[in-house]
């Protein structure tokens, strides 16, 4: 690893990619599968720093909690994507908009 | 188990115990309900009479006490009575049959109304038997519950606003009071009351502490200006709720003041004590105006019972002998009644389905028996020597009278206008000619009626003419507390009680001491 | 025993009429109730009669102060250094009023029984009566100031009980309540004065209060802290204990009570409006005399009202048409003088004057009764007229009781009825205090004096002479449904019938006393000071002084009260007998001052204006103003209106949309991170 | 770098959660064998696992770390399991009437909600960050799916979604916050952190990192602002669903977050104070007002648990061992409430399906008076008033404030409790003084148990639990000083 | 500047323009085609980490699997992308302002991190530079961090089992192969031995 790519570079990389995830969930109208991947954004600038962290530590438990954080972000998809599925075969839309049957 | 250390628990809990027969009782059979009920509040009654026996009035300190920790570190099962807390205990005993009786015609829901009440019973004897700060909150603020409940369903038209006032009113009064518990707890480091009383709480800190437990009292008491709920939870009130309320629910407000805000605050109860004469004074003169432009006979003594408890808070911040047993007895007489005066509001309204006093008139003809109970209960009222009521308010102003003359003179002039009020009340409803003719046929007060009325007759006079068994009673504590209490705002305990005379001086015998008596002597010689 | 006995058979007279009236019937209550009442006015005799005639109080102790009797009965309220106990306390003074009230009672309660004879309430009348005795006697009794003021209530209920016998008859009722409520401004003042003298004094009952009064003759007069001022503080309680007795004694500003009292059967007027009750702040300023002598201010305060009693309530005397209002003035005015003469030091002087005017306006006011009751309860005087000849008995005992209250009598002899005496000893004493104050008191009673003569005599011509008068209207400004079954048929004065004797009879008694008192008690308490110190036994305070100037005031002085009593008796004649038109033209021809002595000099009117009015405003500004609109509308409710507001508002945020949810969660965290850098001090 | 668990014996520590995993796979394979209709067998065979877990928490007291220090036992944690377990078996037993309605028939429904369980025992006994991250998200994935496992009911699903993605982004930032940690500390276990942090002191990362962290677990506990989800999910979801919500995950997550600030962040409590203060004065305020306005009952209770979050809160925010032991025993007090809350709610059914609104329960005392008097003490309870255990709870939690000074929170805690008591009473007004206007559908057997005991508990609080419950949390809360 | 930390820029340039593209592109199948061209640069960057075994993970994983399923889901939902609706929120301003309050302040973490001093190397598991990445973690996996690894397998079954009981339908009228019915067949029941004589057919 190239010594002179500093932490901040990856923290910044990072910060940037889980702002964009943040803004993904908050500021869309469009539809649900945008902010499923929104997520996926913020779970990969976690990943991203823990990683970052793991080469300046020297310590590979950065690496086992991404890689963790890997496997569980693919069932978490996976769930998403099902509670989408039958949320569309009730309501024949997912955009973000119409999920608010309840409020108050 | 000895008489000693079971007879509290017993008294507290018995109602309970009455309760839970009652709640495998089947819901039709009334009678066996409202026979159950009176029967344990009779018990209750006698059980209570028992230990007013045993009370050794010549002790200051706390009798049949069972102390023991419980809930983790903070709480404690801790029970026992001393002379300013006994009395309490058998006036609760005593008004509960009265109000059993009062609901005996009640027809809805009877076997709930009866649980709540006996559970109301159970609630407001634990406040005065324990000595647990915790749990004295516990029963004082439980019987919001059964209240709530009483004033709710089997309350009047405007009942829901009115249980609902009474209920936040209280509460939200409460909760400070609760945390200055808590407050109190962590400084002395006991829940124990014994052990509290015991305790110098840091002045800065009692003036919080006082703060606190005022907001709950005086809500509860109620002092003038947070007395709004009274009047409207009264009026909606089924009678035996109006008179339990009136007779024992305003007295944990005194009780509490006695209890905690004077001894264990002294030094705020001092530096406070003539803002309460203040709101007391109020109390007495503003309400008992309000009073007297009242369409509503249960409004009308509801607003007099907020004049007659300025009566008692002012007595129990003059802070000395005087004026505690005032507003001791006070509470006491007031309780009797108070109680008997919405019971005999109850009688008629049980007739007739209004309040509306303008809706009466001349029941003197039909009812001769009740304009009898009626009117040495308004005597009583009004403060009539002979009856119960004028000793207290004679001693709370004689009391007040040695600290501040400002306020034993505006509190006389309740003297005036509880006459006025009163008077007029019963002459509203009493007097007159019988013209109306949805009164033509109005029945004269029945057994059940006159056998509890009666009893309530026997005991204003009597205590009237012969206070002592109550004064009696509370004389060895409350001297103790008036001395705890001296002695923390630096009087001379003994001056305290024999006489604070705070208002007087003496001129120097060498210049004005003849003078007046030599110059009325000259003055005849000289024509 | 006799002590207990006089004060509680009219006690057990009253329970047993009271609660089992109703039971035993109507004559054994009456029977009852007066049996008691008699013996206990007997045993009053006895209990006098050596006081008066012999060595003094049988069983009495001499502690310094008086010669009494205490008997205690129980205890009563003991708190602290306060230790009252019901005491029976008797001595000469009590023992004067024992008499007073007893006889008196006992007279009024045999006449009850044939004036209320058609009444369906007899027996609750016949417990009431007795129950004022008893309280009456309590009050005379007392041995310390709460005591008194048991008795002072007590009688107070008792009144407001029998002015408002007559329940269905609104006026009754509302009287009722009048007297009741002003009593109770008295006692305003008298239970402050207590609570002063409880202060200041250290003791609550009278003994221990006179030492602790005689000891600042040593120490010096208390300065008290009395609201925000330094006061004297005998003057402050004295005053405050005299607002009491003017309550209690109608005097002036507090007295539109009495005159509306006579709403009561006219029985109770005779025994609580003239005898008994209304003297009772005589008494009380007699009783504590040892106070007042320590408060020349409050003394001359005493005067001030009193004399302006005697002559106001003549002045309004002068011009009422009702029978029993014109002797209620009277009493008002009668009770003035005697407060003359507590006022200047003649207490003898003021206790002589009660005694006597008890017998005689007894005597009038029963007289009257039976007067009303002949007519058929007709009161108005101008429906009446030439009553002499239907009811001659009557008439005898109404003029002996006019010529007791007009002080008929030569001065300088023995000769007068008991008026004379009385009413002379304390115009001289008044004359002999001297100062600017003796000076308007004796010119001011002088003149009441005349009133009051002509006011009697007035009455007695529009009630006995000349022809008899019938008003178009007949009377039922004063019917009383109960006894509309004979009065509204045919003429009362046709009708017009003597009473029965059970009714003559305590006239008798009463006229006997109404002649004889005054000069068989004269040595007593006026003529002579050594005397006078010897009867009454320490029990008032004498002052020698005034009692020998009075003795020896100008003979001028001595007659006035005759002269005075003659012009009004001459006027009296002239304008109803001689002239009977011009009673009329003077009222027309002075509409403003008619009007004005008419209508009581407005004091109801301005009552009403000044306090009545205003209570009810405030009550209903305080009620509707601040406890409904603001503390009820605005903050009880009003929070309550807030909460839903702010709910309201919490429950949009909540809109339902994710990226909403996922906001409110941006916002949160960034706020935290802020806090936490910003608090933690991080940047 | 080798496993410290070398033998079973070794394990002693996690037996119930190796019980529990065992038992869900059996389970999951009895579920597949047995016929369709009779999956209520699986839900009571689930009920007695759970009890048997439970039993062995309680009976089996190895305490200590294993797993290379991923996992710890303590007293603590035991207290804890023992409610998310009593909380999740009650749950399971409200679910088994009408199931069918409720859509909660299938038998993958109690195995969703035994691996929900075994997700919050690991997040309780959690000592790294990783597995906390585990069971957290095995918790969480699993109520996703019960969420939305009524499927056909467009409502249910919308509530899985809503909860999904909230979830997800919360669980987003509760990484993000463990990698700031880690990155400032170097460690990803709890005790090493807690020395790191000592040691180091803190730092704008660290402290960034505790911010999310603790966001992350707010948002489980739901906690304002991130309750947001709460109110919508509990509406939407199947009664039996969200009475399962209520109660096990909260205290899971009350754990966690306990076990994080008391031990982890200790050196830092400054700083974490103030967070959870904010967190409890909004809970608890928002959810007071918010409550009020609310019609359906599951929403009202849903603002109710808000609030009851802030309270334990308050507990919390002390610091102290006295607050630990008034969250606590505030979150069993929680639990014995909401069950029996819940069952009140899924005991009135009328013909046409579980009332919903609040004004459908009008006089419901006359028609239904044992749950209606059940409902009323636990609504009273739920104020806070005593002599009911709702009381004992708050003044726990309220004690241990006022021991830290916290006095302005205290005071706007116990107003928020006054303003709560608005809605509450408003139930009780419904039920009690309002008219009758419906027929209510006779009540299954097992609810009328669960209201009888919950009832029992509430009410006799202080002399029946009151004590041992004291002296348990006592020394529950004593394991973590 | 060197090689590695061109590729640094390069990498994350192209992750940061693919992700944004991923939250604004208005066509769903774009979005997440820009979501695999940001995980396989990020997938670059892990590479410049020295993390080689998440690096290939990630895109075996992500752009392998989770990619696709999205893609999959896209498809099948088969959502008529004109008529969703696109455009900011009216809150986007304040929305705009407190994000960039947050990715300022995240920046401030970024830019000003310190690591404790004394951890460094002193973490709980060292990096052994003589083994390759790929090993290391293999080495604690199942050891060490076997309660993670159950852990993940029992969130792995929950996504199983949830996937399947959401979105699993029994449509009636479909021909299923039944193995159980399959496997169970008797020659009894299905084979009939008929005697055909030679020659004359059925």
């Amino acid at each position: 690893m190239g010594l002179e790519i500093g932490l901040g570079h990856y923290l910044t990389v990072a910060a940037i990619l889980f702002t964009l995830g943040v803004f993904g969930i908050f500021i869309n109208r469009k539809n649900i599968i945008v902010i499923l991947m929104s997520v996926e954004l913020i779970l990969l600038a976690v990943n991203l720093n823990l990683v970052a962290f793991s080469a300046h530590l020297n310590d590979l438990q950065g690496q086992v909690f991404a890689l963790m954080i890997l496997t569980v972000a693919a069932a978490e998809a996976a769930i998403g994507l099902a509670i989408l599925v039958i949320f569309y075969r009730n309501r024949g839309t997912i955009a973000v908009e119409d999920v608010n049957m309840m409020k108050g | 188990m000895t008489f000693e250390n079971s007879i509290l628990t017993l008294l507290t809990w018995l109602p309970v115990f009455g309760a839970a027969i009652l709640l495998f009782t089947p819901k039709t059979a009334l009678n066996a309900i409202r026979w159950i009920a009176l029967a344990t509040t009779l018990v209750v009654f006698v059980l209570s009479l028992a230990l007013w026996q045993a009370f050794d009035a010549s002790s200051a300190g706390f009798q049949f006490v069972v102390n023991m920790p419980w809930i983790g570190d903070s709480i404690g099962y801790r029970v026992g009575v001393d002379g300013i807390s006994v009395l309490f205990v058998v006036l609760t005993a005593l008004l509960m049959p009265a109000a059993v009786l009062a609901s005996w015609d009640v027809e809805t829901r009877v076997k709930e109304y009866m649980i709540v009440f006996l559970v109301l019973e159970t609630l407001m004897i634990g406040v005065f038997t324990t000595l647990d700060l915790a749990m004295f909150y516990v029963f004082f603020e439980g019987t919001l519950l059964p209240m709530f409940l009483i004033i709710g369903i089997w309350g009047g038209a405007a009942r829901i606003q009115a249980a609902y006032k009474f209920f936040f009113y209280t509460f939200i009064g409460s909760v400070l009071m609760l945390l200055a518990m808590m407050g109190m707890y962590w400084d002395a480091g006991t829940t124990d009351i014994v052990r509290l009383l015991g305790h110098d709480f840091p002045v800065g800190m009692q003036t919080w502490l006082w703060l606190a437990f005022f907001a709950s009292l005086a809500v509860k008491m109620p002092m003038w200006p947070f007395h709004r709920w009274l009047p409207e939870a009264h009026v909606q009130a089924p009678t035996a709720g109006s008179v339990i309320l009136a007779a024992i629910l305003l007295k944990l407000g005194g009780y509490g003041f006695l209890r905690f805000s004077l001894p264990m605050f002294p030094d705020a109860s001092a530096q406070f004590a003539n803002f309460v004469f203040l709101l007391s004074v109020a109390a007495i003169i503003l309400t008992s105006l309000v009073a007297l432009v009242q369409t509503d006979i249960k409004k009308l003594i509801a607003y007099s019972s907020v004049a007659h408890m300025g009566f008692v808070t002012m007595g129990i911040f003059a802070g000395n002998a005087l004026g505690i047993q005032g507003a001791m007895f006070q509470m006491i007489s007031h309780g009797i009644v108070s109680g008997a005066l919405f019971l005999c509001v109850g009688v008629i309204y049980d007739r007739m389905h209004t309040r509306e006093i303008s809706a009466y008139g001349g029941l003197v003809e039909r009812m001769p028996q009740y304009a009898f109970a009626f009117m040495v209960f308004t005597m009583a009222n009004v403060g009539l020597p002979g009856t119960s009521g004028f000793v207290g308010e004679f001693l709370t102003m004689i009391g007040v009278f040695q600290v501040n003359t400002w306020v034993a003179f505006g509190a006389a002039f309740g003297v005036i206008f509880s006459a006025g009020y009163a008077l007029w009340l019963y002459r509203r409803v009493v007097f007159g000619a019988l013209t109306k003719d949805s009164l033509k046929g109005i029945l004269d007060l029945n057994l059940r009626e006159k056998v509890v009325l009666y009893p309530l007759i026997v005991l204003t006079v009597v205590f009237g003419f012969y206070p002592a068994p109550i004064l009696d009673t509370t004389a060895a504590a409350v001297d103790n507390l008036v001395a705890q209490y001296s002695a923390a705002n630096g009087l001379d305990p003994a001056v305290a009680q024999a006489d604070a005379r705070a208002p007087l001086e003496y001129v120097a015998p060498a210049e004005g001491a003849a003078q007046p008596a030599d110059d009325h002597a000259a003055e005849p010689a000289a024509h | 025993m006799i002590i207990q006995a006089i004060v509680f058979l009219p006690l057990i007279g009253a329970l047993v009429a009271g609660l089992l009236g109703r039971t035993i019937g109507h004559r054994p209550s009456e029977f009852i109730t007066t049996g008691l009442l008699l013996i206990a006015a007997v045993l009053s005799w006895i209990v006098f009669i050596p006081v008066a005639f012999g060595d003094g109080l049988v069983g009495a102790v001499g502690d310094g102060h008086a010669a009494v009797v205490k008997v205690e009965v129980m205890r009563w309220i003991q708190v602290g250094d306060m230790d009252l106990r019901w005491i029976l306390r008797v001595d000469t003074l009590t023992a004067i009023m024992l008499v007073v009230v007893n006889t008196v009672s006992a007279l009024v309660h045999l006449y009850s029984i044939g004036y209320m004879e058609e009444d369906p309430h007899r027996s609750r009348f016949f417990a009431y009566l007795s129950l004022f005795t008893f309280a009456m006697l309590m009050l005379v009794t007392a041995d310390n100031f709460l005591q008194m003021f048991f008795g002072w209530e007590g009688v107070g209920l008792a009144s407001y009980l029998l002015i408002g016998f007559w329940y269905t008859k609104p006026s009754a009722t509302a009287a009722a309540m009048k007297a009741f409520i002003v009593n109770r401004v008295g006692d305003f003042g008298f239970a402050l004065g207590i609570f002063g003298a409880f202060l200041v004094l250290g003791h609550i009952d009278f003994d221990g209060a006179f030492h602790a009064a005689d000891e600042f003759a040593a120490t010096g007069l208390p300065v008290i802290q009395f609201l925000s001022w330094q006061l004297d503080a005998m003057t402050v309680i004295c005053l405050l204990l005299f607002m009491g007795a003017m309550g209690k004694s109608a005097q002036f500003l507090l007295h539109t009570w009495l005159p509306d009292a006579m709403e009561g059967p006219t029985p109770v007027s005779a025994l609580i409006h003239a005898a008994t009750m209304v003297t009772a702040g005589v008494f009380m300023v007699a009783r504590l005399s040892p106070l007042f002598e320590t408060s020349p201010i409050a003394l001359t305060v005493v005067i001030v009202i009193g004399a302006i009693t005697a002559f106001f309530a003549a002045t309004v005397g002068l011009v009422q048409n009702d029978i029993k209002r014109v002797i209620a003035y009277s009493t008002c005015s009668q009770l003035g003088y005697m407060f003359v003469a507590l006022g200047v030091g003649a207490y003898s002087a003021g206790i002589f004057h009660l005694f006597t005017h008890a017998f005689f306006k007894a005597l009038l006011f029963l007289g009257a009764g039976s007067v009303i009751h002949a007519m058929h309860h007709e009161q108005d005087m101008r429906n009446m007229g030439g009553l002499r000849k239907k009811i001659p008995i009557t008439y005898a005992m109404m003029m002996i009781g006019t010529l007791a209250l007009t002080g008929v009598g030569i001065p300088g002899t023995n000769f007068g009825f008991a008026g004379f005496f009385s009413k002379d000893a304390i115009i001289e004493s008044a004359y002999a205090f001297g100062g600017n104050v003796g000076s308007l008191a004796f010119w001011l009673l002088v003149v009441a004096a005349l009133f009051t003569s002509f006011y009697s005599w007035r009455l007695v011509h529009l009630t006995f002479h000349g022809t008899p008068r019938e008003a178009a209207h007949g009377h039922d400004d004063h019917a009383h449904d109960d006894h509309a079954d004979h009065g509204h048929h045919g003429s009362a004065h046709d009708n017009a019938h003597e009473s029965p004797n059970v009714m003559l009879v305590p006239l008798y008694v009463l006229a006997v006393g109404a002649v004889l008192a005054g000069v068989v008690f004269y040595g007593m308490f006026f003529h002579d000071v050594e005397h006078i110190e010897h009867f009454f036994a320490g029990s008032i305070y004498v002052d020698h002084q005034i009692i020998e100037d009075a003795h020896h005031v100008p003979t001028w002085v001595k007659w006035s009260a005759t002269i005075a009593m003659i012009i009004g008796f001459v006027a009296a004649w002239y304008m109803y007998i001689r002239r009977p038109d011009v009673p009329g033209r003077l009222a027309a021809t002075n509409p403003g001052l008619y009007q004005f002595l008419l209508n009581k000099w407005y004091f109801d009117e301005l009552y009403n204006t000044i306090f009545v009015k205003p209570a009810l405003w405030i009550g209903n500004a305080v009620w509707k103003g601040f406890d409904d609109w603001l503390v009820d509308g605005k903050i009880a409710e009003g929070l309550g209106r807030r909460v839903q507001n702010v709910t309201s508002w919490v429950v949009k945020l909540q809109s339902g949309y994710l990226y909403h949810y996922a906001f409110a969660m941006l916002i949160g965290i960034a706020a935290l991170l802020t806090w936490a850098i910003a608090a933690g001090g991080l940047i | 770098m080798n496993s410290d668990v070398t033998d079973f014996a070794s394990l002693a520590p996690a037996y119930p959660e190796v019980l529990m995993a065992l038992g869900i796979l059996v389970l999951l394979l009895v579920g597949v064998v047995i016929n369709k209709e009779r999956s209520a067998l699986v839900s009571w065979l689930a009920v007695g696992l759970l009890a048997a877990t439970g039993l062995l928490v309680m009976l089996q007291p190895t305490d200590g770390v294993i797993f290379n220090g991923l996992f710890i036992a303590d007293s603590f944690g035991r207290f804890m399991k023992v409610l998310v377990i009593g909380g999740a078996g009650l749950a399971l037993i409200l679910a088994m009437s009408n199931a069918e309605e409720n859509g909660v028939h299938k038998y993958e429904y109690s195995v969703l909600a035994l691996l929900a369980t075994l997700g919050m025992m690991v997040m309780v006994s959690a000592n790294d960050l990783m597995s906390l991250y585990v069971g957290l998200e095995l918790q969480s994935l699993s109520l996703y799916v019960m969420a939305a496992i009524k499927r056909d009911d467009p409502r249910a699903s919308e509530a899985g979604l809503k909860y999904f993605v909230l979830g997800a982004l919360s669980s987003g930032l509760l990484l993000y916050g463990a990698s700031l940690i880690y990155g400032f500390t170097g460690h990803t276990n709890l005790g090493e952190i807690v020395i790191a942090i000592a040691n180091e002191g803190r730092s704008v990362g660290l402290i960034f990192g505790v911010v999310f962290l603790l966001a992350g677990v707010a948002f489980k506990i739901s906690a304002v602002p991130f309750h947001m989800w709460t109110p919508d999910v509990y509406e939407g979801a199947p009664t039996p669903v969200t009475a399962f919500f209520a109660m096990a995950p909260k205290v899971a997550a009350m754990t966690l977050m306990i076990r994080l600030v008391m031990d982890t962040f200790a050196p830092i409590t400054s700083d974490w104070q103030q967070i959870v203060i904010f967190l409890s004065i909004a809970s608890m305020v928002l959810a007071a007002f918010a409550a009020i306005g609310q019609q359906s009952l599951k929403r009202l209770i849903a603002y109710s648990s808000i609030g009851h979050v802030g309270f334990a809160l308050v507990g919390l925010s002390s610091g102290t061992q006295v607050g630990v032991e008034g969250v606590a025993i505030y979150m069993a007090i929680y639990v014995a409430m909401t069950v029996g809350l819940f069952a009140c709610l899924l005991s009135f059914r009328t013909d046409t399906g579980y009332v919903e609104t609040i004004d459908d329960l009008a006089g419901a005392a006359q028609t239904r008076p044992f749950v209606a008097a059940i409902m009323a003490i636990l609504m009273f309870s739920l104020i806070g008033l005593p002599p009911l255990a709702g009381f004992f709870a708050k003044w726990h939690v309220f004690l241990a404030a006022i021991e830290a000074n916290l006095y302005v929170l205290s005071v706007i805690g116990v107003l928020a409790s006054a303003v709560s008591a608005f809605y509450y009473l408003r139930v009780v007004k419904v039920m009690f003084f309002d008219a009758p206007i419906k027929q209510f559908a006779a009540v299954p057997g097992e609810l009328n148990i669960i209201m009888a005991a919950s009832g029992f508990l509430v009410v006799t609080y202080y002399f029946t639990v009151g004590n041992p419950l004291a002296s348990w949390a006592q020394t529950a809360a004593g394991s973590l000083f | 500047m060197t090689l590695p930390l061109f590729f640094f820029y390069v990498f994350s340039a192209i992750t940061v323009a693919s992700a944004f593209m991923v939250i604004s592109a208005r066509n769903p199948v774009h979005a997440v085609l820009f979501l695999i061209l940001a995980f396989v640069n990020a997938a670059g960057l892990f590479m410049l980490a020295g993390a080689e075994f998440l690096a290939l993970l990630l895109i075996v994983v992500y752009v392998g699997a989770v990619a696709v399923l999205f893609l999959f889901v896209v498809m099948m939902i088969d959502v008529d992308f004109a008529e969703l609706k696109s455009g900011l929120l009216s809150y986007a301003p304040i929305g705009m302002v407190v994000g960039a309050i947050l990715f300022l302040e995240l920046l401030l973490v970024a830019g000003s991190f310190v690591i404790a001093p004394d951890v460094v190397g002193a973490g709980g598991l060292p990096i052994d530079a003589t083994m390759d990445n790929t090993r290391a973690l293999g080495l604690v996996l199942y050891t060490r961090y076997v309660f993670l690894f159950q852990g993940a397998a029992a969130v792995l079954l929950v996504a199983m089992i949830g996937a399947i009981v959401l979105t699993l339908r029994h449509r009636t009228g479909i021909k299923r192969q039944s193995t159980a019915s399959q496997l169970g067949r008797k020659p009894s029941e299905t084979v009939r031995n008929v005697k055909v004589k030679s020659g004359q057919g059925l």
